[in-house]
Parts: structure tokens; sequence; C-alpha cells
């Protein structure tokens, strides 16, 4: 399943990908996070739980390994989630370009669900990935907003 | 031969019914014993991958959990299965086998495939069970496209046969390429059938019971071949035949996969219950049935055909690619079921048909109801009305011309069949199949009239007219033993199972004939190996050929006894006798007979001395096996209504006239035919497994696995021709899978006179609203 | 398939029910009819630790008149019920006319319009058909009571505004208008399949026989109820015509965004929810009374 | 662990009590725990029908409902259908028009059928079909049923006794 598209941040690709590259940001940002640590400079490990409507997909294991820096402007993510009713792999590539002022991220992701979930949920996949992925963008754009409203003052203070 | 009382061809109301209706039949999941023990099987949600490890450990240590197995448990009795079916002596032919294990030690092949088995209390804790194991699989990359999987450096689903081809075998007749050359036209088309599940309602079930103190083991299984598991399970487990007995009581449909021998779990469940020394039950849930119970259908041909500007035809050519998923059981088959089904009922004369069978990681493929028949079928069909399309001649016409004539049997086709027989059509007479398909459907009035006036109204109506043949019937044997008991009562023992067919009652009506006793008087056994001990099994539409004939024979033998008996006690004259009612009389003075009871018993003496030779009781065994096939026939003609801007379609009438030799129970024969053409709708439009490009299945439910309903499949008109079979007594041929076989075919060519858009082409199997959308929408495409 | 173990309580009133939902709080999950959780529970997708069943709730079941006309449906009312009562073919024919849709009588006989509703399936005809009539819902809990419109309760995927420890209890249909009409459409794989794309449509006209008032709301197309305020621009105004039906028809093009599934693509799903819309509006326009002749 | 709770059910006009687990699905309560074999289980997740059973009178899933939830009301099963050794004027009309052939999906269609009957004494084909098309049957196509139903219904008053 490819899932791709297009998103404005404010805030300048630098905090984007600082952003982008903070664990307890993606923890934030990934729907179902339990938790999220980091590993290694570019591996984070950690427990995810999905919920949709009645359907609770049990815990599922997540691996996340970062390829491909160039920051600020791109990188690869690989995630890899095996849980009792399915797994979830995947590989997303991200660019930040520079939009006027703000960062404009274009995301590519090629997405392998198996198990349970694919064979009897199919029918809701393509809902649920859109879903999934257009709250954790929204929770990062809250963040960034935050975190620049927060810059904000320190700046005001200082 | 027919007795006085003609219970022949007459629509006897089923004997077996009566247990059926009141939920007194005895299915394999209602078996009940002491202590019984019950098993969940842990499955790969992966296609391809390496197993790295599975610690089963936590789920040992669950309340509950009796055992758990994994391939390591297995020991020495990790074996693959054995090929099953030895492929056709075609010259030149490769067949590379790769058959299933009991449990994964190495490697997944496809979803589902079992890792470790759990025994419980419960099948709920063994379910519990299974979340307390999570396999550690390493992926690699999914084989599912046919093409891609023959392409170089292809992944391999068996990476010590080096190739993902399994198989490869052409048969020719004549001189295709000459016929090519001379002909006015060639069409040449790509066409794909995609796969389907069997979806028995019943899953698949095993009960197996090792009792220590009688060294017996006990196996009640949904099978439609229970005296080769018998064997097999002695063979695998080290035990005598006799210690093993192997039950097929009621089974809730079969439709091919029943037939597949040595599923893991069937040696699995014997096998722990040996280990435990306890019964032990496994019931597929419907879930596992997509994965764990073999599949059919996906082939994609590459075909043409030459004809001649009057429409006769020359010659085809064929090459197709057939999927037998993970592994091979069942040789050759279906492949060469669709390589021989293709030539119709139709004067071909050259032939060229090549195929090549694919490894995937898919589950494995073993005969469907219809069994490969329904692919040579579309194929050859949609050619024709190809053909007659470039000719501007009609569907029908151009079938009419190229019949075979009545005076051409038995017509040799110089191919082999899957009996390894050559493939020769005993007897059959097809014009008047044709004509009465034709008028039974209205043709002549539909085309000019109603069709004009449904699209004056804006309604698009079209009309399918198709044909097809049916190998039927094949050996090697069956057997029966007949007895007439001393209270009456007449026990007819057969070695086939039955999944619905109506054994009980055909059986008996062929018995009741030769005996001149009442069908409601005969018991008829099947499926039990301590009952009968030879055999193979129910398959092939050959259940009423092959063990009906032996049935007949037996009976045949039991009557020649009673005829010798009653000859002695009626005394002189005695020789012309009457069977009828239960006695045996004199004909012309029935004051000189003898109730067949009292033969029984005196055929039994407890003093006195018998003539040397003599054989007690009246009872018979005997045997049947054919020469080779007997080939049914038939025409489906169907009216299909489509809503062309919501791209569905409904079917307004179905017609089938056809031609099963001698027909027992009419009624019976109906009702195989309309169970076909619903299966034959479901394939058309409705069934189909869907898989993602990593081996994914996307509709391992009934939610989304959709089987025709009862507003999905019309009541089917039909007419019943009798062409006997030469080669058995009976004269009949086989009936059960004729109906799933042309519907596809009669379908696309109703779809598509309905839609009347030169562009529009259905090459393909099943038909989805959407994909007739995308069809449509094409077909827009290229005239704007 | 069997279901993963949970506790189970079944209270016979409402206080006792909304107590235990908030004791549990998100371990419990109300149990109505069951016909989509139980399923998903025998898959095991579904394991909630708590199971609160409503069906011996006997007052949430109830099919009444509305304080000024119109219905008021208990909850645990049955779906089965709703096909056969006389005064919702009278109040909300449009309801009447969806029902049947809903998989089949065996499912209807268990199946609750509360459980439908909050349960929020993307591609359910009654949470459409709610929208479509301008129901509002009461709903309940420890704390207190609250009346949601259906327009409102319906916010994405299996997701409604319902809190924790709140309980969908009642529905309430207004009365059908002098002049209304309404039309649905369907279209499924086999009769009582999820729908591939559907659309409840209401319409009210005024004297002259303009569109006063337009409810189009399709199900199947999105994430959950979709109404369609460009059809309701198309029509408010108009006269039935042809034109006006097709335009409208059209328009919902702009304000659906299907989701592709092994049985229809996206496109398929964008062209049939014009083609069912069409359809629809010219049932409801003749009902209305705006067409001579029979209703299509 | 979650303990057992007991269960008081009036099966084809019979009193059983028993104690069962709350997860325990209606369908394994009556075949494992009461041994009424004669309900099937095609799918366990309410499509083929199959496990079709009537509580109080209305036909459902037994598959879709906990045997909990059965405690106190009453469940007609096939078992139950004949009375005094003769067939229920359903089961012998299915019998005469051949309405079945392996028998797996039938139980669960003629509990469909007898409240169908009831409220349609006169069915329309249409009707029928419509009611059968909550049922899965691979067999038969349907034509038969939908014939046997006809008949029944022809056979009059006592085929929704």
């Amino acid at each position: 399943m490819i899932v791709e598209g297009t998103y404005s941040f404010t805030g300048r690709p630098q905090a984007v990908w600082d952003l982008l590259l903070d664990p307890t940001v993606i923890a934030k940002s990934m729907p179902g996070t339990k938790e999220l640590v980091r590993t290694a400079p570019d591996r984070y490990q950690g427990k995810m739980q999905v919920t949709v409507g009645p359907i609770t997909a049990a815990e599922f294991a997540v691996e996340i390994a970062l390829s491909d820096l160039e920051p600020p402007q791109r990188f690869v993510m690989t995630i890899d989630g095996t849980g009792r009713f399915g797994f979830t792999r995947g590989r997303a590539r991200v660019d930040l370009q520079p939009e006027n002022g703000g960062t404009r991220m274009a995301y590519h992701a090629d997405l392998q669900v198996g198990g349970k979930i694919a064979s009897v949920g199919q029918r809701l996949l393509d809902m649920v990935s859109r879903a999934l992925l257009r709250s954790g963008l929204q929770a990062l754009s809250r963040e960034l907003e935050e975190r620049l409203a927060q810059d904000g003052r320190t700046e005001e203070a200082g | 031969m027919t007795g006085a009382a003609g219970w022949i061809g007459r629509s006897v109301p089923r004997t077996e019914d009566l247990r059926l209706l009141t939920g007194r039949a005895l299915f394999v999941d209602d078996v009940h014993l002491p202590g019984l023990l019950h098993v969940a099987f842990l499955r790969s949600d992966h296609a391809h991958a390496r197993l790295r490890g599975l610690d089963v450990s936590a789920a040992r240590r669950r309340p509950g959990v009796v055992a758990v197995y994994t391939a390591a448990d297995l020991g020495d009795y990790w074996r693959t299965g054995p090929v099953l079916v030895q492929p056709v002596p075609v010259p030149g032919v490769v067949f590379h086998a790769a058959t299933q294990a009991p449990l994964v030690r190495d490697k997944v092949r496809h979803c589902g495939e079992p890792l470790a088995m759990v025994v419980a209390e419960s099948r709920y804790v063994a379910e519990d069970a299974l979340a307390d194991m999570v396999a550690d699989l390493e992926p690699l990359p999914a084989v599912v496209d046919l093409e891609a999987a023959l392409a170089p450096g292809a992944p391999l689903v068996h990476e010590s046969l080096g190739t993902n081809l399994a198989a490869h075998a052409v048969q020719r007749k004549g001189d295709y390429d000459a016929a090519r050359a001379a002909a006015d036209l060639v069409v040449s088309r790509r066409f794909r059938y995609d796969r389907g599940a069997a979806a028995a309602i019943e899953n698949r079930g095993i009960v197996a019971s090792w009792d220590p103190k009688s060294e017996e083991l006990v196996v009640w299984d949904t099978t439609q071949a229970p005296i080769p598991i018998r064997n097999g399970l002695a063979q695998f487990l080290g035990l005598r035949e006799s210690q093993v007995r192997v039950i097929a009581p009621f089974i809730g449909g079969g439709f091919g996969p029943k037939i597949m021998m040595y599923y893991p779990e069937e040696l699995l469940l014997p096998w722990a219950s040996l280990q435990l020394g306890r019964p032990i039950k496994w019931i597929e849930d419907r879930q596992e049935n997509f994965y764990a119970t073999t599949q059919e259908r996906l082939q994609i041909h590459d075909a043409e055909l030459a004809v001649t500007r009057d429409g006769k035809i020359l010659g085809v050519r064929d090459r197709f690619l057939h999927d037998t998923g993970a592994y091979d059981p069942y040789g050759l088959t279906i492949p060469i079921n669709s390589q021989c089904t293709l030539l119709g009922l139709y004067d071909v004369p050259s032939y060229e048909s090549e195929f090549t069978v694919v490894f995937t990681n898919r589950p494995i493929v073993t005969p469907v109801r219809g069994a490969g028949r329904q692919h040579g079928v579309f194929v050859m069909e949609r050619l024709l009305d190809f053909a007659a399309r470039g000719l501007g001649l009609d569907p029908v016409e151009i079938r009419r011309r190229n019949l075979l004539p009545p005076e051409a049997f038995p017509h040799n086709h110089q191919i082999l069949f899957q009996d390894s027989a050559p493939l020769v059509y005993d007897s059959g007479d097809y014009a008047p199949l044709l004509e009465r398909a034709v008028e039974m459907i209205d043709y002549e009035r539909f085309k000019r009239e109603e069709q004009p006036r449904a699209r004056r109204e804006g309604r698009r109506l079209g009309v399918g007219l198709v044909s097809y043949v049916e190998g039927t019937g094949i050996g090697p044997y069956e057997g029966a033993r007949v007895t007439v008991q001393p209270s009456g009562g007449v026990r007819v023992v057969t070695g086939v199972g039955t999944q619905g067919q109506g054994h009980f009652t055909t059986f008996a009506q062929i018995v009741a004939d030769v005996l001149g006793v009442d069908v409601g008087g005969i018991e008829v056994i099947t499926g039990d190996t301590r009952e009968f001990a030879w055999g193979t099994g129910t398959f092939a539409s050959r259940g009423i050929v092959v063990a009906g004939t032996a049935c007949h024979e037996a009976a045949l033998r039991v009557r020649s006894k009673a005829v010798a008996l009653a000859a002695e006690l009626l005394g002189p004259g005695a020789q012309d006798l009457v069977f009828d009612g239960g006695r045996v009389s004199v004909r012309g003075s029935p004051d000189r007979s003898i109730p067949l009871a009292e033969l029984a018993r005196r055929a039994n003496p407890l003093r006195g001395a018998v003539r040397p030779g003599t054989e007690p009781g009246l009872e018979a065994t005997a045997y049947f096996g054919p020469d080779r096939g007997s080939t049914a026939s038939g025409i489906h003609a169907m009216i299909v209504e489509v809503d062309p801007e919501a791209a569905m379609v409904a079917i307004r009438r179905y017609v089938v006239v056809h031609d099963c030799g001698r027909v027992i129970n009419p009624q019976i024969v109906e009702g195989q035919i309309q169970g076909g053409v619903a299966h034959g709708i479901g394939n058309a439009f409705y069934e189909q497994l869907v898989w993602d490009e990593n081996g994914q299945l996307l509709n391992a439910s009934l939610m989304d696995y959709l089987l025709p309903t009862a507003l999905d499949v019309p009541t089917v008109e039909m007419a019943h021709r009798e062409t006997p079979s030469p080669l058995n007594p009976l004269g009949v041929k086989g009936v059960g899978e004729a109906g799933a076989i042309p519907t596809g075919a009669a379908f696309a060519q109703a779809v598509e006179d309905a839609l009347d858009d030169p562009g529009l082409e259905i090459l393909e199997i099943p038909l989805s609203p959407n994909r007739l959308f995308e069809l449509m929408q094409a077909g827009k495409g290229a005239d704007a | 398939m069997k279901p993963a173990p949970f506790d189970y309580h079944a209270p016979t009133r409402l206080d006792e029910a909304l107590q235990l939902l908030a004791e549990h709080g998100s371990d419990a999950k109300p149990l109505a009819g069951g016909q989509s959780l139980v399923p998903a529970m025998n898959f095991r997708l579904a394991q909630p630790a708590v199971l609160v069943d409503l069906n011996g709730v006997a007052e949430l079941a109830h099919v009444t008149w509305g304080r000024d006309g119109g219905l008021r449906l208990g909850a645990m009312t049955r779906q089965r019920v709703l096909e056969r009562d006389r005064l919702v073919a009278d109040q909300a024919p449009l309801l009447a006319e969806a029902v049947p849709h809903i998989a089949h009588a065996q499912i209807r006989n268990r199946g609750t319009v509360g459980g439908s509703l909050a349960h929020a399936d993307p591609a359910s005809e009654l949470p459409a058909v709610m929208v479509a009539l301008g129901a509002r819902f009461r709903v309940r809990s420890l704390t207190g009571e609250r009346w949601i419109p259906a327009a409102e309760f319906f916010i994405g995927l299996f997701t409604t505004t319902l809190e924790s420890g709140e309980l969908l209890v009642e529905c309430e249909i207004p009365p059908p208008p002098a002049r209304a009409g309404w039309g649905f459409e369907e279209a499924a794989r086999r009769h009582g399949d999820y729908a591939l794309a559907g659309v409840a449509a209401h319409l009210e006209l005024a004297d002259d026989g303009r569109c006063a008032e337009a409810r189009v709301v399709l199900f199947g197309v999105g994430e959950g109820p979709t109404s369609s305020p460009s059809a309701r621009d198309a029509l408010l105004g108009e006269k039935a015509t042809d034109g006006v039906v097709g335009a409208a028809a059209a328009a919902v093009a702009k304000d659906i965004e299907p989701s592709s599934d092994i049985h229809a693509s996206a496109a398929y799903r964008h062209y049939l929810a014009q083609v069912l819309t069409g359809r629809a509006l010219g049932r409801a326009f003749a009902r209305a009374g705006a067409v001579a002749g029979p209703v299509p | 662990m979650i303990g057992r709770r007991p269960v008081t059910l009036t099966v084809n006009g019979q009193r059983h009590e028993r104690s069962v687990e709350p997860r325990l699905l209606l369908s394994d309560f009556l075949r494992h725990d009461l041994d009424l074999t004669g309900t099937h289980v095609g799918c366990e997740h309410g499509v083929c029908g199959a496990c079709t059973v009537l509580l109080d009178g209305h036909a459902v899933r037994s598959c879709l409902l906990f045997a909990v939830q059965a405690d106190g009301r009453a469940v007609d099963t096939v078992e139950g259908l004949a009375r005094d050794g003769s067939l229920h004027p359903l089961q012998a009309a299915f019998n005469e028009a051949h309405a079945l052939q392996c028998g797996f999906c039938t139980p669960g269609i003629l509990m469909t059928l007898v409240p169908f009957l009831h409220e349609h004494p006169r069915p329309s084909e249409h009707e029928i079909r419509e009611t059968l098309s909550g049922h899965l049957c691979r067999c038969t196509g349907y034509a038969q049923i939908v014939e046997a139903v006809r008949r029944a219904a022809s056979a009059g008053g006592d085929a929704a006794r």
C-alpha cells in the first residue's frame, strides 16, 4: 500500500527536522504509541497499540530505523512492527523544502500490512491508514506550533 | 437390468434426509468422546519467510494447555507428504515434486502454513495459548505473479529445485501451424481465470482416538477418500492397516479439497492422540479454511483459434500458466483437465496445448468442482465468440457448424486424459442438445424481439449460449458388498465417502431393481474402512459410475445365488424367476414363491452338509473398474440484464440441457446441476480470492469472500437427454461437476451481448461490478 | 474463532448500566445487538475486558410518538422492529425503506438502532438516514444528559462524540413536513452486504414546488455519513427538472472522498455515488409530488 | 481467570441448568454442553447462517450470542421441530423437493423458515429468496429450497406450527 502526500508546516526546515527526529515527538505523533525509546542515534524501539472503533489490535512491538539522513532536508524511515494479529512493515521517504517562511514536507511511504488485520480488515485499511496519517500530521504541527510559540516566548524573555 | 419395481429413473425422495433434517446426522464435529482434547494451530502471517525461532514455553505453561508441538517435536515423523497422483505420462513431461510437511521446520511458503500445534482442554484455551507465542519470522520477497515467478532471478519457493517451474507438458494432435497457415481468420487473446475457494459450509475437521488397550486408532475425518487415508496413516504411524479405522461420517460438502490426502492436520491429530493416549479434536474454523484447505483456479491462457471463412475450426493453440501454490501434491490433474476439456463438443482437427505449472507463495492448489475443466471451456467458448464476431456469424451458428456428428463416436482426440488413458469420448449426440437449448431460451425471438424492445425501454438484456463436455467416471475402481440379511433387510456397503450427492438413495435404487426389493428396505453404508476396505474415493464425478456399477454387479451376484437356491426349493420348472416385493416367484405362478429373507436363512444352514464350494449367505462383493472415463456433455444458456449506469448484472433466465447418460434419480441429478450452476455463478461474478503483492490474502472471511445467495442464483430450467455410456452396464455418466463448468463462458458472452460495445471484451473470470465498470470506462475512452 | 475471556454484566436498569460503564471506564464495552462487536470478538480483533449487556434494560427499547409529532426510538429498539412498525412507516418512511438493506433478517432480529449508530461504521445505513432525517440523539451518563444533533454526532471512522461513560439512549426524529419527499439508494455486491456506496435523500418543497430544504447524505464513500452541501446548493430554490437532479447528483462528487477496497475502487465509488444520488433525488421529488406520475 | 456463571435456559421446551464461562458462544453451548449437535457452525462471524436458532421465537445467529445472554430465555433448535415421530411440514417438504444435499446448512435454514412462514403464510418467491439470502448453501443452488418452502406454505396452516 502506497501512502504519499505533502504537508505544510509553519516553521523552518531545521525546526521541523529537529521535531521529526525527537522520539518524544514521534511517540506523540504516531497514534497508539505507548512507549518509544532511542536505542541508537538512528534507531528507536517501542510499543504501539492502534485502536479503530471496536478493533483493538493487540500490542505491536515496533522498531524504527532512520537512514540516508541529510539534515535538514531528507531522511528515510523504516518501520517494522510485529504483533499477534499481524504485522506492518514499511519504508517512508521524507523530504523537507523551505516554503515561504515555512516548510513543505513531501512523504512517500510503501506500507505492508499482513496477518489478520489485512485478511479481515482490508475494507478499512485504506481509510484507517489515511485517518492515522492525518491525525499524526496534525499532532506534529500542533507540537511544532507549541515549540515555536515557546521559542518566541523565550526570545521575548531573553 | 431393471426389475419389475423400476426404481431406476424415478425421483425417489432421499432416504438419508430423515437424519439430516432432524439434526441426528453425525458430522465430524458432532463426535464427543470422554476426555476429548482440542487443538488450535499457530499459523504464519507471512507468505514467504525463514523461521528463525519459535518460543512456545509460555504457551506450554498456560493452565489448560496439555501439549504444544513444533516441527522439532515430531522427530522422525517430520516428513513431506507423497505425490498423490502420478503425472500423466505425456511424452517429454517435466514434473518437479514438492509436497507439504506437517509443521514448518525452516521455511514458510504460504500464509497460514502451520508453525505449531496447541492441544488443550478446550478450543477456547487452545486459542488463548496462540497469543502466548510469536514466531520469529524473517520475511522473504513473495512469489505471487505467475510470469514474474518464472523470470530469471525471481525469489524461489523451493530453493532446492532452483526454479519455480513445477511442471511443463505439451500435447499435440495434427499440424496446427499448417492449419493456421490455411486459416481465413485467426483470433488470439489472453485469458485469466482467477482463484477461488471451494467453501463447503462445513469446514474440515478431524477427531482421532487411540485406544492403548485395544491398540486401535479410530479417526473421524471430513474426507472424500477414507480408505487411502487409512492406508497412509497406518504407514505414517507404523501401524497395521487393521489397527486403523477411518470413518467419513456425514460430510458437509466436499467439492474437491476434502479429497486432498495427508493434510498436515490429518497426520498430526492421530500422531498426537498416540502421543497423549487421549482422543483429540480439531475443527478448522472459517479463517483457517481460507489458508489450510486447498483452493483452485488461477490460470493464464494465451490462446488462438484458426477458422475458415465459414466458421469451421481448423485448429487451436493454447499456452497457459497454472498456479499450483506452494506445493504440488496433486500432480498434473488440473492442467491436464483444462487441456483436454478445451476441445469440447467440437471437431478440432489440429491442437497444440502447452502448459507450465508454477509454484507461488499461495496455499496449495488441488481440484475444486470442475477441476480445471472450466478454464478450457472458457478459453474455447470465448475464442468461438470472437471468431463469430470476426466472421459476422451468430455465436450459436458457429457452434452448430463445428459439433462432432453422432457417427464420430467413440471419438479419439489423440491426447491423454487425467487417468493417463487416451482422451476418447465414449458416446454423445450433440446437435439435439444445442437445438433444445436454443428452443428453451427462445434464442431467435429474444434476438429478434425481446432484446430490441428492452433497448428501446433503455434496458440492456443479453443472451449467452455455450457448451461443455465433462470427462467423468474415471477408474481405477470401486467395490461394493451386497447382503440380504435373514431379517430380509438388504445391506449395501461401499468404500466411497459421500458429501451430499445422494449415494444412499441412488445406490439403493440400483440394488432395489436387481433384487426386487423396496428402496426403503435397503441400508447403504459408505465411508467406513471397517465396513469396506478397498477403494479410492469420491471425486471426478465418479461415484455413480464406478461405485454405482460395483453395487449393481454385487447385486447381480446375490441375485444369481438366490436364483440357484430358489430353483432348488421351488422345485422343477423353477428356472424363470421373478424378483419382486421381496419375494422370488416362478413366472406365471405366483403361488410358487419364497421370500428373500427365507432364502437368506436357507443360505446359512446350521446343520447338515452343503455342497463343496458353496458360499454361505445371500451375500456378494464385486468390483468395477472402467477402461476409461465416460464423457458427459451439455449446453448452458442464460439471459442477463446489465444496469449500465451502476455496472451491476442480474441473471434473468438460465437454461441447461445436459446428457449424463442414463439418469438414476432425476431429482438428484437436477440438484447436482442447479448446485453446480450456483457454484459457476459464484466463480463468474462473485468469488475471488484477492492477494496483495506480498502474498497476503485480503478476504479471508465470508464477509469479503462472496458466495452467491438465493437472490443471486435463478432457478435453472433443465432438460435431460440420455445417451447411455457403453463403458458400464448401467450406461451412466457422472454429473457432479457439470453445472459449474461452462457458467463463466455463458456469463461473459451474455454480458457482452447486453452491452453491445465491440470495444468491450470480457477475457477474465470473475467479473466484478468494479471490473465491469473499468472495462466500460476504458471502452468510453476508446470511443473518445 | 473463539472470543478471549471477558467479565460480563447484565444490568436491568439504565442507571445500573451507566454505573457499570463509569466504573470500568475504557475497559468496558456496552453490548447492544452484538452483530458487529461479537464477530470482531470471535476474530479476537476486539477484546474488551468487560461487557455491559444492555439487552436486559427494558426502558431502552421503545418506539413512541415524539413530543410534537415525529418519533422517539429507544436505543435498544431492534432493527427488525423498525422494519414493521406502522408508526415508523408513517413518521419516517425513509427509515422504514432503509432498514431492510441492513444485513439480513436474522441479523436485524438482534441488531439495534443505538448499537448501529454508536458503532458508526462508515458503510452503514442508519447514521446516514438519521442525518438526512435531521434526527437528534439523547445521550446519558452518570453525571447527566445531553442532546446531540445527528449531523454533529458522527466525527470519523467508527468515531462519535460520545464520551467514555456516555450511552446513546434515544433518537428523536422530527415529524415529516408537509411537502416532503425522500429517496434511498444503495449499491452492494449482494443483498445485505456492506454498501459500496449509498445515499439517503430528504427534500422539502415550498408551495410553489421549489426546493425549500434538501439533505443529501451519502455512506460508504468516506469515513462516516457524508452530507453534501454542494448537492444542497444545487437543489435549494429549484424546481424538479432532470437538469436540476443531474446537477445535484454531479455535485456530490465535490463532497466525498471515497477509499478503495477489494470490492470497489475509489473511482467506482465516486461514480456510483452520483448515479445513486440521481436516482434517490428522482424518487424524492416524485414522492414530494413535484413531478407527475408514479415514483420511479 | 473469570468465574463461571449459572444459566438456566429452556431449550425445545426443556429446562437446562448449567454453569458457563461468559465467553462461551451459544452455538458451542448448545452443541457441546447440551449435545444438541443439530445446530451447525460454519463461519462464527454471522454470515453463513448454519447456526441459526430461535431465541424467544426469533431467528438469530447462535454464534453471535453468548450463552449467558440466553439465561432465562427460550431457545428452539432443529431437534425440536419433529413432534412425536412425525416430521414438521417444512422438514417433509424439504425431503420431497430434494431441498438438501449435504444437509449441513439445512438446520439453520429450517429455523429461519419456521417463524417466516408464521408471518408469511403465502410468501412470494421474492420474499422466500430474501429470507433465504441470510443463509449460505453451497450444494443446492437454492432452487429446490424455494420449491420446498412453496410446498410447505401451500400445505397450509400447520406448516407454521
